[in-house]
């Protein structure tokens, strides 16, 4: 098992290089940079462009530049943002922690009603439970995102029950630490709603859906001829066989935390990884962008390892050596 | 008092094309200790009768009429809690597949354990050896060492003795054997019949080997019953029906495998092909393939009839009768 | 009805490479689901095939007829070696070898009416002008007992017996002289089952064609075949005309074959059951492959693998209790 | 000769007509799914409408009325306190006190014409027309969804905007299924070195973090860009990223076909490579074909949702459901204009549709 992780994230590494490699290729094509920008204005002068251009390294052949950046990020240096003038490092962890916790949040009410609502449908198939659940979920599954959050925000704005938008209020800075944290909590809840709704459908499906296939078995059959109850039929013999591929989509999701909650957050101003991402782009902001795309993978690569090590935990037919 | 007895069971499929009438008015007895075989060929009912008697039918399948009784009690009015004690603790279950019928996410140990658990009321420890002693009981080699293994660490054989263990693990009074030989190779199913046939000397508990193949039931079965188009067309003592069958069915079942008539000899054949139970037969429901059949046998359902000690037959012309 | 050998097979091989790793693969091992085999089926015969499951009778069967290509060997078609043949060369002979197949389902491609489906072998071949294509359908339809008003029909219309007879309509297309019947009949109740065996033995009659016929089960084989050969592990262990192997196996797993085969009646086993299971092919054992299931193993058969050697009349036998140089 | 005829005769009068193509039995299969007949139905009008945008639509895409910016939706109407009228009419509005709000003038019908003449278009873009479907004498106004800052029609715009929108999703995928089943097909038809190749560099591709990818293409392309240059690059990269997907799924299909036993026999008659791929391994995928691409679909309407909705997809004045919506997020224009949340809904009920025809097509082809 050891040696299988070990070698999963040695082979990563080449990955990484590939997608850096790509990334940079693709930033360089763009016409002019962050300076190029800092020029169109008159109140900077031509000399302190240039001198920042040699400070940034920014005067270096690609290949240099390159390299350069690859050797600082050995050494967890992602280099600096021009824009928010402080390193990408520091900026990003600020950002994808934010990232984390609304994804976190939506992760766990996803799952949490999805796998419940799932197993009912499927025990009850062709009931009026299932047949609710499974309109609800294709609503869910064809929501935009972009359009629920707009839909969330116009509610909130009609309303006024719950904050429109951002991570904290005004006054946040001043409130007790109890405070600071229902505030935190009140305006997690509308961006968590809006991003987990569209896991929750999908999930919901998937469970019923591997539920059903397993619920026709012949080992659940064998099971309930032992005189097992149906409860422990359903959950410990069919469940437990149907949550394979359930985990193998549970790491997709980790892994796709990151860049999945990008147009929440810019809807709903929330101060995350994907709003910085935005604003990177479109400043040419070359290492945040950079910074942002390696984490990201660094996400993908370690959620679907993540499932491969859970999936050998609960299904024993599958080895690593 | 008979171990089991099956009385008028009806028992109806709704799919998509029409309605299945997959059995069709069984009678059936089983007397303690002895073994019945319930052969026909695929689709006939045999084993919808037997999952009838497990109450596992799962829909669209649905128990229209009939009764079953095991050991005076009529199963079909249990309530769920009085049924889940007969399964694995009254009656026992082992299915065609090993492969697919054993759960690959628990251990087998832990799967013949839970039987016992359910039925003993034991602790979890107590259980486990139990399950280990089950094993030894079947002939797995180092059963207390293996009980932690998972069922694709295992041949088909080895996986077969397994579901018996589980089945017999709460050492049932009748043992229902669902085509346990049919996905091994023929070394091995003589292994598997073997210990079958050891079992029941030791533990002196009826068995139901449903199979296909009349040579299966030969080997093993002190009574027959041979099924066709969900109902039964002739039962009594294995020997006497194999040796002198009475049912047309019966006789060109027997016929047509090759190795009973000799070599070289041409196989007898049953003419057309096994009915689609949608369509309702009018008579008896051979009639169509019948070698000699008459032509009153379109018009009435022949009625089950005892022919001499516990034969019976379904048949209005049937051969017996005139002996 | 002339006995000419048809097919002659020699020292077939046939080892599958086990391959793992991600980047590169590397072999870590062979399947040796032939190795060594050889034979002779004569024209209008029949050689009966049998063997428990991953003995390596199917791939055999399939090798025959190029279907995998064998490792080494030579497979002999009327004197000519048909693994030196080209792509080009072989379409011809692919006509005088046909195949039967298992599973009714499987073996019917279910988009094309059973008028397609037999007619396309005739298309390939330019067997038939276009406007004779529907006589020789109905002809062929009518020799395998089907109706052919049915021939406008897709496979999911027919029952599985019904099925097997369109596979074998669609093998005879070409006028065959050889058809490889891989376990025709084990998928099929026993009643359709008879239907077929005699529907292959009435067609060997009328055209003269000879079979390998692969089958698990011994009464099976008993019944249609001339000459049988046991197979175990990739190789053959027994070999005899059927008279002869059935009265008197030779083999310590013929004899265990045999008495494991139920027959009518209880307890008329003679020989004993087998302990343990089949090993892999992957690794097969040492010396005589069957020795750790043996009864009668002798120090020898953990060594020495032994030869197949013909005692009387055909009967060949690999097995040291029978070897003269033992 | 004679024989030859009366038996060809015979076997064709023979022929039942009861028999049921497998592509039959699942048409039929499909017909009984009222959803997925509902949802084809949906897709077809909306597809339509697409094609049709210029005869349909009221307004030219870029038609602007300063003296109407953020209409609201105006009402058709059959009746008033004047009684019923045959013809459908609406009211003038005149603008209101306020920044926003136009309030009704009562008491002046305009009736809504058909075939009117109005903006120059060009039918399926080929052929020049003014003809359009309905319209409204000047200075009357027909602004079924309302208008949007510029006093642009929505109503019209979001047919043009499903020009783009619908298309992207159908070029995409008709281009991944087309890399997808070379690719794939051939990975699993020769497996072996070229196989082993294929499958790692489409594991490298899915392991970008795709979003982040296709946003930074789009980011980098220049801002002067023509729009249908603009337009076809964002299909390619949509359909770079998912062609791995696809060339997995067909490859592992043509895998278990290539084994089954009806191949091996076309393969033992001596039928040819192409046929067999042409006559037994393609028609036997089309059905799952089609409800993959059914299925994955709605992933690039998203997709071009999405892009244009950050700023970096399809750019005004070009319209889009995406940059349509892009509209409505500015925190004013929302709560005060919600019919520019229009774009969603049309967003919605379009994505909607696929999933309920490919959940239908699916459960067609596979009953339980």
């Amino acid at each position: 098992m050891y040696r299988f992780i070990i070698r999963r994230v040695l082979s990563a590494i080449p990955l990484l290089i590939a997608i850096t490699l790509v990334s940079f290729a693709i930033m360089q094509m763009a016409p002019g940079d962050f300076l190029t920008q800092m020029s169109l204005n008159p109140q900077i002068s031509p000399q302190l462009i240039e001198k920042l251009r040699v400070t940034y390294g920014l005067d270096q052949p690609v290949h240099i530049r390159y390299l350069r950046w690859l050797w600082g990020v050995v050494r967890l240096d992602f280099g600096y943002s021009f824009a928010y003038h402080m390193p990408v490092i520091k900026l990003i962890a600020q950002r994808a922690a934010a990232t984390l916790l609304l994804g976190l949040s939506s992760t766990i009410f996803a799952w949490g009603i999805a796998v419940p609502l799932g197993i009912l449908a499927a025990v009850h198939r062709n009931s009026w439970i299932d047949r609710l659940t499974s309109i609800l979920a294709f609503m869910g599954i064809s929501v935009p995102t972009a359009f629920l959050a707009l839909l969330a925000v116009f509610a909130a704005a009609r309303t006024g029950w719950l904050p429109i938008g951002g991570m904290h209020h005004m006054s946040y800075e001043f409130m007790a630490p109890w405070q600071q944290f229902l505030d935190l909590l009140r305006h997690l809840i509308l961006p968590t709603l809006v991003l987990g709704i569209g896991m929750l459908a999908g999930l919901m499906r998937q469970v019923r859906s591997n539920l059903l296939e397993t619920l026709r078995s012949d080992y659940v059959t064998a099971a309930r001829a032992k005189g097992v109850s149906e409860r422990v039929a359903v959950y410990r013999h069919a469940f437990g066989n149907a949550i394979n591929p359930l985990i193998t989509i549970f790491g997709y999701y980790i892994g796709d935390l990151l860049s999945g909650a990008a147009l929440v957050e810019i809807v709903m101003a929330w101060p995350g990884l994907g709003r910085l991402m935005l604003d990177a782009l479109s400043g040419k902001d070359i290492y945040l962008v950079m910074g942002s795309l390696v984490i990201s993978s660094i996400m993908l690569i370690g959620g679907n390892l993540l499932a491969d090590i859970l999936l050998a935990y609960s299904d024993p037919r599958i080895r690593y050596d | 008092m008979s171990l089991l007895h099956i009385n008028g069971l009806q028992v109806h499929f709704q799919t998509e094309a029409g309605l299945v009438r997959a059995v069709d008015g069984v009678d059936l007895e089983l007397e303690s200790g002895r073994t019945l075989g319930i052969v026909g060929e695929s689709g006939c009912g045999k084993s919808v009768t037997m999952l009838s008697v497990m109450r596992l039918i799962q829909p669209p399948g649905r128990i229209m009429a009939g009764s079953i009784l095991f050991e005076g009690r009529d199963l079909l009015a249990l309530s769920r809690e009085e049924m889940r004690q007969v399964r694995g603790g009254g009656i026992g279950m082992v299915f065609q597949d090993p492969m697919t019928s054993l759960n690959p996410v628990l251990s087998v140990g832990e799967q013949i354990a839970e039987a016992i658990e359910i039925h003993k009321r034991t602790s979890r420890r107590r259980a486990w050896s139990m399950a280990v002693e089950a094993m030894e009981r079947v002939s797995i080699p180092d059963a207390a060492d293996r009980a932690g293994d998972y069922p694709h660490q295992f041949s088909g054989g080895m996986r077969q003795r397994i579901m018996i263990a589980m089945a017999i693990a709460c050492k049932p009074r009748l043992l229902i054997a669902d085509e346990p030989t049919t996905a091994l190779d023929v070394t091995v199913q003589a292994q598997i019949l073997n210990l079958l046939r050891d079992l029941q000397a030791e533990n002196k508990m009826s068995i139901i080997v449903i199979t296909h193949d009349l040579r299966v039931a030969a080997q093993l079965c002190h009574d027959l019953a041979v099924f066709y188009a969900g109902r039964v067309m002739e039962r009594g003592n294995a020997e006497q029906i194999l040796s002198n069958p009475g049912h047309p069915y019966t006789i060109a079942l027997r016929n047509s495998i090759p190795g009973f008539s000799s070599s070289g000899e041409r196989l007898q054949t049953i003419g057309g092909n096994p009915p689609n139970l949608i369509d309702k037969i009018s008579g008896c429901v051979f009639h169509p393939r019948c070698p000699t059949a008459h032509s009153s046998c379109s018009d009435l359902s022949p009625v089950e009839r005892f022919v001499s000690d516990g034969r019976s037959l379904a048949c209005d012309y049937h051969a017996l009768g005139e002996m | 009805m002339s006995s000419y050998k048809l097919i002659e097979v020699r020292d077939l091989v046939k080892h599958f490479p086990v391959t793992s790793g991600v980047i590169r693969a590397r072999k870590i091992g062979d399947v040796q689901a032939v190795d060594g085999v050889s034979f002779d089926i004569a024209a209008g015969h029949t050689m009966g095939l049998v063997g428990e499951s991953g003995c390596g009778k199917s791939t055999l069967g399939r090798t025959l007829l190029r279907l995998i290509e064998p490792t080494s060997g030579s497979i002999r078609y009327e004197g000519q070696d048909i693994l030196r043949l080209s792509g080009r060369q072989m379409r011809p002979l692919r006509r005088k070898l046909q195949m039967i197949f298992q599973d009714p389902f499987a073996s019917l491609n279910p988009r094309m009416t059973v008028a397609r489906i037999i007619s396309e072998p005739l298309e390939v071949h330019n067997m038939v002008s276009d406007a004779e294509r529907n006589l020789e359908i109905e002809r062929l339809m009518s020799m395998v007992g089907l109706d052919p008003s049915h021939a406008g029909r897709y496979p999911h219309e027919f029952s599985s017996g019904q099925r097997q007879r369109i596979g074998i309509a669609r093998a005879l297309a070409l006028q065959p002289s050889f058809i490889v019947a891989d376990e025709p009949v084990s998928a099929l109740d026993v009643s359709i089952q008879a239907q077929i065996l005699n529907l292959l033995v009435d067609l060997q009659k009328e055209l003269g064609l000879a079979y390998l016929f692969i089958s698990h089960d011994l009464n099976v084989v008993r019944y249609i075949s001339h000459e049988v050969a046991v197979m175990y592990l990739g190789r053959i262990v027994e070999r005899a005309p059927v008279e002869s192997l059935f009265a008197k196996p030779l083999h310590p797993y013929t004899q265990a074959l045999l008495s494991a085969a139920p027959g009518f009646g209880k307890d008329q086993r003679q020989g004993p059951v087998l302990e343990g299971d089949l090993p892999s092919p992957m690794n097969p054992p040492t010396g005589c492959r069957f020795h750790q299931r043996c009864p009668c193993a002798m120090g020898v058969c953990r060594h020495h693998d032994p030869l197949l050697e013909e005692m009387a009349n055909g009967h060949a036998v690999a097995c040291h209790l029978w070897s003269a140089s033992a | 000769m004679l024989r030859k005829q009366m038996a060809d005769k015979s076997i064709k009068a023979r022929i039942e007509h009861t028999s049921l193509s497998p592509g039959r039995l699942f048409l039929r299969r499909l017909g009984r799914n009222r959803a997925a007949v509902a949802s084809a139905a949906i897709l077809a009008i909306l597809y339509l409408s697409a094609l049709l945008a210029g005869f349909i639509a009221p307004y030219a895409m870029d038609r602007q009325n300063r003296q109407a910016s953020f209409h609201q939706p105006i009402g058709i109407r059959w009746s008033d306190e004047c009684g019923w009228s045959w013809r459908p009419f609406v009211y003038d509005y005149r603008s209101g006190k306020g920044i926003t709000g136009y309030e009704k003038a009562a008491g002046k019908r305009y009736y809504v014409r058909f075939f009117v003449r109005g903006d120059k278009y060009k039918l399926l873009g080929l052929i020049p027309s003014d003809r359009h479907l309905f319209g409204i004498d000047a200075p009357g106004k027909l602004y079924l969804l309302g208008t949007d800052r510029f006093g642009r029609d929505i109503f019209s715009r979001l047919l043009y905007g499903a020009q783009i929108s619908l298309s992207i999703g159908l070029v995409g995928i008709i281009i991944t299924f087309f890399i997808g089943l070379t690719v794939g097909g051939i990975s699993g038809y020769y497996g072996g070195a070229v196989d082993n190749l294929i499958m790692r560099f489409s594991e490298l591709v899915m392991a970008f973090p795709s979003f982040y990818l296709i946003l930074a293409i789009m980011a980098v392309l220049p801002t002067g860009m023509a729009s249908s240059l603009r337009y076809l690059l964002m299909i390619c990269v949509l359909s770079f990223i998912g062609w791995a997907g696809m060339a997995r799924v067909i490859r592992g299909m043509v895998l278990s076909i290539r084994e089954r036993d009806y191949v091996t026999a076309a393969r033992s008659q001596g039928v040819s490579d192409w046929r067999i791929i042409t006559r037994h391994l393609l028609p036997n995928t089309v059905s799952y074909v089609i409800v993959a691409i059914t299925l994955s679909l709605p992933g690039y309407i998203l997709g071009e949702v999405a892009l244009s909705f950050l700023g970096m997809g399809i750019q005004e004045p070009m319209a889009s459901w995406g940059n349509m919506l892009q509209a409505a997020q500015n925190i004013r224009v929302l709560t005060s204009y919600p019919w520019m949340l229009a774009p969603g809904a049309m967003i919605f009920i379009t994505v909607l549709s696929f999933n309920l025809l490919g959940d239908g097509l699916r459960d067609a082809l596979d009953p339980r």
